[in-house]
């Protein structure tokens, strides 16, 4: 095993845990990543068969400079998820935590002392991008998503003009035009099929249409999400019902659906009620990538592949685990971006560092739950 | 050749303008413009004119009446059939 | 009428000429542009009838009528297929005209000074040659003379011998003043005109018949000098190097040089030779020609096939259709189902270079548009296109829908050389009456015709 | 049940069946063609639920003009292939009958007296086009491979410069550039794939880089397939060492692997061998469309998805059937066109038609068998 | 010398004038074109010093000595920012140079004909009034007059009563035939030269100098109507008519009319007040320039932004870059991580136009090559080309790597105005000295850009 | 009048040459154009030379002294210096 370069006191020790969620492919750091890491002074210990689900076994990782092992009492482990266990061999943690998901969970991981830190909690400036993982891995399921969909799809997307017909381009529509659902509006244009999109921030118009897409007008007010720090609010009630009512024509008339609304710490908003599916072409086929968070589609199972009057209703929540090495990939270059602004000038460790995508994304600390949010709760 | 200054002076500039003058022509434009050109080429009529108007020998008359009817079957068929072949344009006053 | 009027009013009459040449160079203002120039013709002729040295106006007025009358008579009753000879018939009466004036100059003052007499001699030997030249031209796009280059043996020889002649004689009328010298030369420059004119082909008259136009006006011009008059000198070089620069654009769209086209004995037009021996004509047209016939059609149709994916031309296609759109042409795209080697191959690159779908019509649907379409526009098609798969029961391909382009107004087909598609035959398609061929790789081609819109 | 507009003697009667096969989705008829035919003053019967798995429920067939019904002593039955009992109900039968991989199942179905034309022996020339069935839905497997690669990639097709890295695209290899091989090349493109292919076609080189794919040349003499009737042939023993080595570490560097390759009536060839596959990336796919006659991959098992050595070999057998809708949409048009030549001018069954499609495609008649390339065996 | 050979040689000069200005139009000849016409003025120099009419030689040399080295001296050493108002200066002495030849013909042969007085009055106006129009315009350009328009209440009254008194003045010098009068006439129009250049803004000098060089045309074509110079006449009119034409070019890239600019007091630059009040200019560019600069740089790096997809200009993007490439320039793409709306964005829009992946750059790997680069071409970018994320740590944006586009040669932003992008701020760079925005949609701005670069 | 007929035509001619002599200008030569056409309004040298060699009074030798210096400032330095401005486009000829 080799030794890591230099392991003066101002290293960072990082851990990488093999992700225990079931259908979870992906790794924290990539070889590519922990190399540079090595290179830059840090010593990483990396799990047995961490990577190999994504593509990486543990030789690449041994090739890049880490030690293979089991992460003990490292100064950062960096996960994918929280583990299932709920406690993490470290000091401090970096993941996608669901926080805001999972109240209790955070409460019980700071009784452990740690500090820890969740992607869900970095604002979303300019400066944050490169740690941005929500976004990097809302692209993977975005493009995923699409592929799902034109998978299960009875139909080509594409207009083909051939001897044997003329197949017109299927109808796909994507519901919340967000990162996830840009990334799929530029897939499924990629394929050919005629794409449409809907969404409640006022902004998303023009970049639907600056891909290539068609943007659905329904009589409801836009918000300008500015405030909401990019995000969407909730909709009261009587647009909602609006909404559906709008959409409902819509999405029976769409070969695949894609429907990506979400409201970070909120049930997804229900965009399709069963019986618009149920008007739906049987063949037809929706994608729901806010399963995990309840569904945009009233007859989704969160997890699962169903079919309902004879459409497809893609449940899964684990699409960008499906993209295993790119996704892994994007994560890790977010994880070693954060990993720069936790680590002083002297090259050590320094949780406490007066940055703000730091402290915003703070979840706990000291043993406590530090986070606002979290708090007001 | 002193009072050839002035004429050559004016050739040589109206051969100027002609150069100039024709830059980019498209090629549906080619044959109306030479049979514009053409036409306008006719101008010899006038010197005709002053030919046969000024003669005073039947050779000179009768030259001149040949000269001035080449001239204007030159000058009047030229003009017309231009048009008639322009006609096709009318439409591009569309822009 | 006052001398010096007179010579501003030619002025403004040498102006208009100016200003109609200009405009004749530009479709949207060619008409206006021949009225304005016909205007001047009419201000320096009425001009010219009030000048106070004419006193015999029997034979002036009767030649004008004459004139007038045969002249309007051509002008009217020709076929507007037989444009081009009677463009070269009128240019001979101008060459013959200008000689004439020459020549009446010369009997009326047959003691002139040297100066004007070498100018009588240049004048008469330019406009007796244009005269003869242009019959020649006439004759041969008439079909009298037959199209083809007609040569003899010593050509060359004859023909130095007759220009030697030529330039003796304007030395020798200049020098001698008599009128002999002159029928003389005549006879020389009308011998020159005529073998100099026979061995060209009839492709490419039209060339020479914008020569022997610029000769004219150098002709007139000379008349010019000989007269001293400023309107003839301006009128005449005006038409000279117009017609000299009209001419050299001629050439260069030919991809020719003046001196291969006039003195090549082998100037025959491009002719293929079919399958069964006989001949068959391409119309070849280039970049220029198929942008002004693409922007003056109102609906156009294109026909992409195998040829526009080889050469990787959807990109540049549908800019060239963009660029027509914005110039108020429909264009609409007729996919054949197998056009291409794939099944939806052109959906694929049309896809990828973002065209509408809404703006791709099956065969079914578009085939009946055609005989409404003013221009098809087939680009790298051959099979799909092939009218015998319709028309001739013994072609291999008979049976399968081909698009019906031939029953467009206009076709034109841009591919790269005459060969044949993948099913391997010939294509009467090629050799319609209303096809244009663009003999160019797609890419290159369409670019060019880009190009050649944008600078209309 | 609404009868056909007009039964008189001269209506063809034609039956379409429920596809037995396991995994079939397809129908041999789509309900617009049907009421083509309809019109055109045929009668159609339709098996209950034929339609169905293709997204055609029985209800589309009735008010296309159908009989809903279990055929029997009809003229002609369409079938996508030949049912599993060996017969059909009726005079007559077209479909993708396997002639040449089941010559005894052909023999058997001559036994019966019926009159077969495969779609697999309708020559390939210009004017049978709308006939061939093999292009219309290799066409279909082409496409839909290079959806299933791609999901079962774990990498992303297009390049992608995110705040997380740049994503290279992935290398796609399609070996064989037929029909099928250039749809999954154009697929693949679209989805922003650097694409390369190979065929031991000479005419495949150009058709590949009409589509903006790289041309593979290995040092092998490419085939003038024109005497083949457009097939390629098998090549010699050498000749195939030295395509296996040259695609070999072309094979090693890509992401996915479509093959495509097959020479009519005999074996696919082999193009991948297991070392090969061992040579490749952990998490690359490879897709064998050649599968149902042995896969150009040798560690391919027909019909199933393996993992071999971390590389995922789709081998499914199905995949034109899983874009079932517009499979059929292609197929019924194909069936259609040939109808039309076995109908004569006053509209009655003619399958005596004097026409070299009718007569080369005939497998058997009058209770033996007749096509020559079955004969000869 | 014999006075018709002068005649021709003065010809031949003026031939070399219209040879040399039409050269000047094209960049590949603009070099020799001046020089064509340097030799054709040094021919008509040495033919004007052989002729017999000049007796004293003194002073004519002196005055070319003297000029000559002032003239060169001011060439030599003219700092090259300075360039505009150097012509100006020189506009203004040859102005004053016709106005002197006039004045002292004048002196000469004070009992001319009412014919030469009248245009002896022409030149003596035009020629003063350009003199001293053309050192204000060259004040104002060197900084001493200010660039801001500088007007007087009355200004209308003054400059009409001005105008009159140059009028009357003319008639009443061709009337008397004083030199009195010329001087008056030449304080009037050195008045009324100033008081209308003074109110022009800085920003339009260029238009006024033009204007006034052709006026000094003019000015030198009366002149030769006094000494009855044909090589006079033709080389005023020709700049005096190509003078005209340049004005209205220069005139219409301003997107202005003459008047507009002669005559409107509210000729300022374009100059935008930025947040912190102080005032920032931009230098705007039309397609024109965009096209110039492009195709005469080596090395290209576009950087497209959020823009290039909301004008869905992708695929007009990548003709302009094969245009480019086929005149020699390598343009590459530098794609920022952030640059558009979503992860990837440029990637999806660049491969739907087909553009190679290997000419795709990131951010790392571009930045180090932009001091070797000629032109950054910035389309529909904004926040990921800010140079504050790099350099101002109060930005907002401070800390967010960006593309150093402000390294490279020449930055060129098409984008519509100056707005900001998605962060909502300021963005210095399109302030910068080497930056020229080119404001307008991208699709169509680029569109334009194409067609100015197939003209060159 | 009449003596002006032949200088009009001339002028007239002339104004055709340069109006048709100068179509498209990229920008970046506007300034070297004018600077360059500026140049050869310079052209007054001769009327100058001739003023003040033909002058007899010191008035008019005086002013010819003044227009030739002036005319030849504008001459000589306007080509120089837009042969300066012009060397930029030396590279012009790598097409
Ligand atoms: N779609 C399918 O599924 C499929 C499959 C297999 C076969 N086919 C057959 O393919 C044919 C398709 O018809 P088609 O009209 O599309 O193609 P085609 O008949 O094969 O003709 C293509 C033409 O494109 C021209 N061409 C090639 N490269 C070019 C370039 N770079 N620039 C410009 N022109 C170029 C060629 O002429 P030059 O060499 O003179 O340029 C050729 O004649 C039919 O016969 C069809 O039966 C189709
Ligand atoms: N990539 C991502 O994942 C992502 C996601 C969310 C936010 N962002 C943010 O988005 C920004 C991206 O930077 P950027 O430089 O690409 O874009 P940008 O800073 O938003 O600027 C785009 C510019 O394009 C111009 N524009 C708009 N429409 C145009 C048209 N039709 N023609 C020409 N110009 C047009 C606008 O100026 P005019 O109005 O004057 O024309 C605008 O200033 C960054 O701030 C980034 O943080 C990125
Ligand atoms: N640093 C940055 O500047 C930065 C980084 C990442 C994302 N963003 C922006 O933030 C925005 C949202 O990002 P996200 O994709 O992570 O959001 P998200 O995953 O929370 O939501 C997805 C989409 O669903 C939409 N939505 C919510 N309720 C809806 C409803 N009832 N009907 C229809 N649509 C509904 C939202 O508007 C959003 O576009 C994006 O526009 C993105 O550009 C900015
Ligand atoms: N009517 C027509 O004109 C018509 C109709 C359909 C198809 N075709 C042509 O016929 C050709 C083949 O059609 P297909 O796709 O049905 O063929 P196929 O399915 O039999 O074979 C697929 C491809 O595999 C290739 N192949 C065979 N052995 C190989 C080897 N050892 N290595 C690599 N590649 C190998 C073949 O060349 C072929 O391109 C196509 O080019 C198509 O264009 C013509």
């Amino acid at each position: 095993m080799p030794l890591p370069m230099s392991l003066g006191s101002w290293a960072v020790h990082i851990g990488v845990l093999l992700a225990d969620q079931p259908g979870e492919r992906r790794v924290a750091l990539v070889p590519d990543v922990v190399k540079k890491l090595v290179a830059a002074g840090h010593h990483v210990t990396v799990a047995p068969s961490a990577g190999e689900a994504a593509g990486f076994p543990d030789d690449t990782y041994r090739e890049a400079g880490a030690e293979i092992g089991v992460p003990s009492d490292v100064d950062l482990v960096a996960v994918i998820e929280l583990p299932t266990s709920g406690t993490v061999p470290g000091r401090a943690v970096l993941g996608m935590l669901r926080p805001f998901d999972q109240p209790e969970a955070m409460t019980a991981l700071a009784a452990t002392g740690v500090t820890a830190w969740a992607f869900e909690a970095v604002p979303r400036t300019t400066r944050a991008q490169s740690i941005d993982a929500l976004s990097s891995q809302a692209t993977v399921a975005g493009y995923q998503a699409v592929l799902e969909g034109a998978v299960a799809s009875d139909r080509f997307f594409p207009m083909l003009t051939t001897a044997a017909g003329t197949i017109r381009p299927a109808a796909v529509l994507v519901l919340g035009a967000g990162v996830a659902g840009l990334q799929a509006i530029a897939t499924a244009r990629r394929l050919g099929a005629v794409v449409s999109a809907f969404d409640v921030r006022a902004a998303a118009g023009e970049q639907v249409e600056s891909l290539g897409a068609k943007f659905v007008t329904l009589e409801v007010p836009a918000q300008d999400a500015a405030e909401a720090g990019g995000y969407a609010k909730e909709v009261a009630d009587d647009e909602q019902q609006r909404i559906l009512d709008g959409l409902a024509p819509i999405v029976a008339q769409s070969d695949v659906v894609i429907t990506t609304a979400a409201i970070p710490g909120r049930p997804a908003p229900l965009l399709i009620e069963t019986r618009t599916v149920e008007a739906m072409r049987p063949g037809s086929v929706i994608v729901d990538l806010a399963a995990a968070t309840g569904g945009n589609c009233a007859a989704t199972v969160p997890g699962e592949t169903v079919s309902h009057n004879g459409v497809t209703i893609i449940g899964a929540t684990d699409l960008m685990a499906r993209v295993s090495a790119d996704a892994s990939r994007m994560y890790s270059r977010n994880v070693s971006s954060f990993l720069a602004l936790v680590t002083a000038a002297d090259g050590s460790f320094d949780p406490a560092v007066d940055d703000d995508i730091v402290i915003d994304s703070m979840i706990c600390r000291d043993g406590s739950v530090v986070h606002s949010r979290l708090l007001e709760q | 050749m002193e009072s050839l200054l002035i004429p050559i002076t004016v050739f040589v500039l109206a051969a100027f303008v002609g150069f100039e003058v024709i830059t980019k022509v498209p090629p549906t434009l080619h044959t109306p413009l030479m049979s514009g050109s053409n036409a306008i080429s006719g101008i010899t009529v006038i010197g005709a004119i002053v030919a046969v108007g000024s003669s005073d020998t039947t050779t000179a008359t009768v030259l001149g009446f040949l000269a001035v009817t080449f001239a204007t079957i030159n000058v009047v068929g030229g003009f017309m059939v231009t048009d008639r072949m322009l006609e096709m344009f009318k439409r591009g006053d569309r822009r | 009428m006052n001398i010096t009027l007179q010579g501003f009013l030619y002025l403004l009459a040498a102006v208009l000429f100016i200003v109609g040449l200009k405009r004749l160079t530009s479709p949207a203002t060619a008409r206006t542009g021949n009225r304005f120039a016909s205007i001047g013709m009419l201000l320096a002729i009425v001009v010219t009838l009030l000048d106070a040295g004419i006193i015999g106006y029997g034979a002036v007025i009767a030649g004008l009528v004459v004139g007038a009358a045969i002249g309007a008579y051509l002008a009217r009753t020709v076929e507007m297929t037989a444009m081009p000879q009677l463009v070269a018939a009128f240019n001979g009466f101008g060459g013959g005209a200008s000689a004439l004036v020459a020549l009446s100059a010369l009997a009326t003052e047959p003691d002139s000074d040297t100066r004007t007499l070498v100018t009588i001699g240049i004048s008469v030997l330019i406009g007796a040659l244009t005269f003869s030249g242009s019959f020649v031209a006439f004759g041969k796009l008439q079909g009298v003379l037959g199209g083809q280059s007609i040569t003899f043996p010593g050509q060359i020889v004859v023909d130095s011998l007759l220009a030697i002649a030529g330039v003796a004689g304007v030395i020798a009328l200049a020098t001698s003043g008599s009128m002999l010298w002159a029928w003389i030369l005549i006879a020389v420059a009308f011998a020159l005109g005529i073998t100099r004119t026979l061995p060209i082909g009839g492709a490419d008259m039209p060339v020479v018949i914008s020569f022997l136009n610029s000769a004219s006006g150098l002709a007139a011009s000379a008349a010019g000098f000989v007269i001293d008059s400023n309107a003839l000198i301006i009128s005449g070089a005006l038409v000279g190097a117009a017609g000299l620069i009209l001419t050299n654009i001629m050439v260069k769209a030919m991809n020719r040089t003046l001196a291969n086209v006039l003195f090549s004995v082998f100037g025959a037009g491009s002719a293929a030779v079919a399958d069964d021996g006989t001949e068959k004509v391409t119309r070849s047209a280039s970049a220029d020609d198929v942008a002004v016939t693409l922007a003056y059609a109102e609906r156009v149709v294109v026909v992409p096939g195998y040829g526009l994916a080889v050469a990787q031309a959807q990109h540049v296609l549908r800019e060239l259709a963009a660029l027509l759109e914005s110039k108020g042409v429909e264009v609409r795209y007729a996919i054949h189902p197998v056009a291409g080697r794939m099944p939806g191959h052109m959906n694929v690159l049309l896809a990828e270079a973002d065209v509408d779908y809404e703006l791709l019509y099956d065969l079914e649907d578009i085939n009946g548009d055609f005989p409404r379409t003013d221009v098809a526009l087939v680009v790298g098609a051959n099979d799909v296109v092939n009218p015998s798969a319709r028309d001739d029961s013994t072609s291999p391909i008979y049976g399968m829908p081909v698009l019906d382009v031939d029953r467009a107004g206009n076709v034109i087909v841009i591919k790269r050389s005459l060969s044949p598609g993948f099913a391997g035959i010939d294509n009467p398609l090629f050799y319609n009456e209303n096809t244009l061929m663009f003999f160019a790789d797609a890419k290159e081609g369409i670019g060019e015709i880009v190009g050649a819109v944008k600078e209309l």
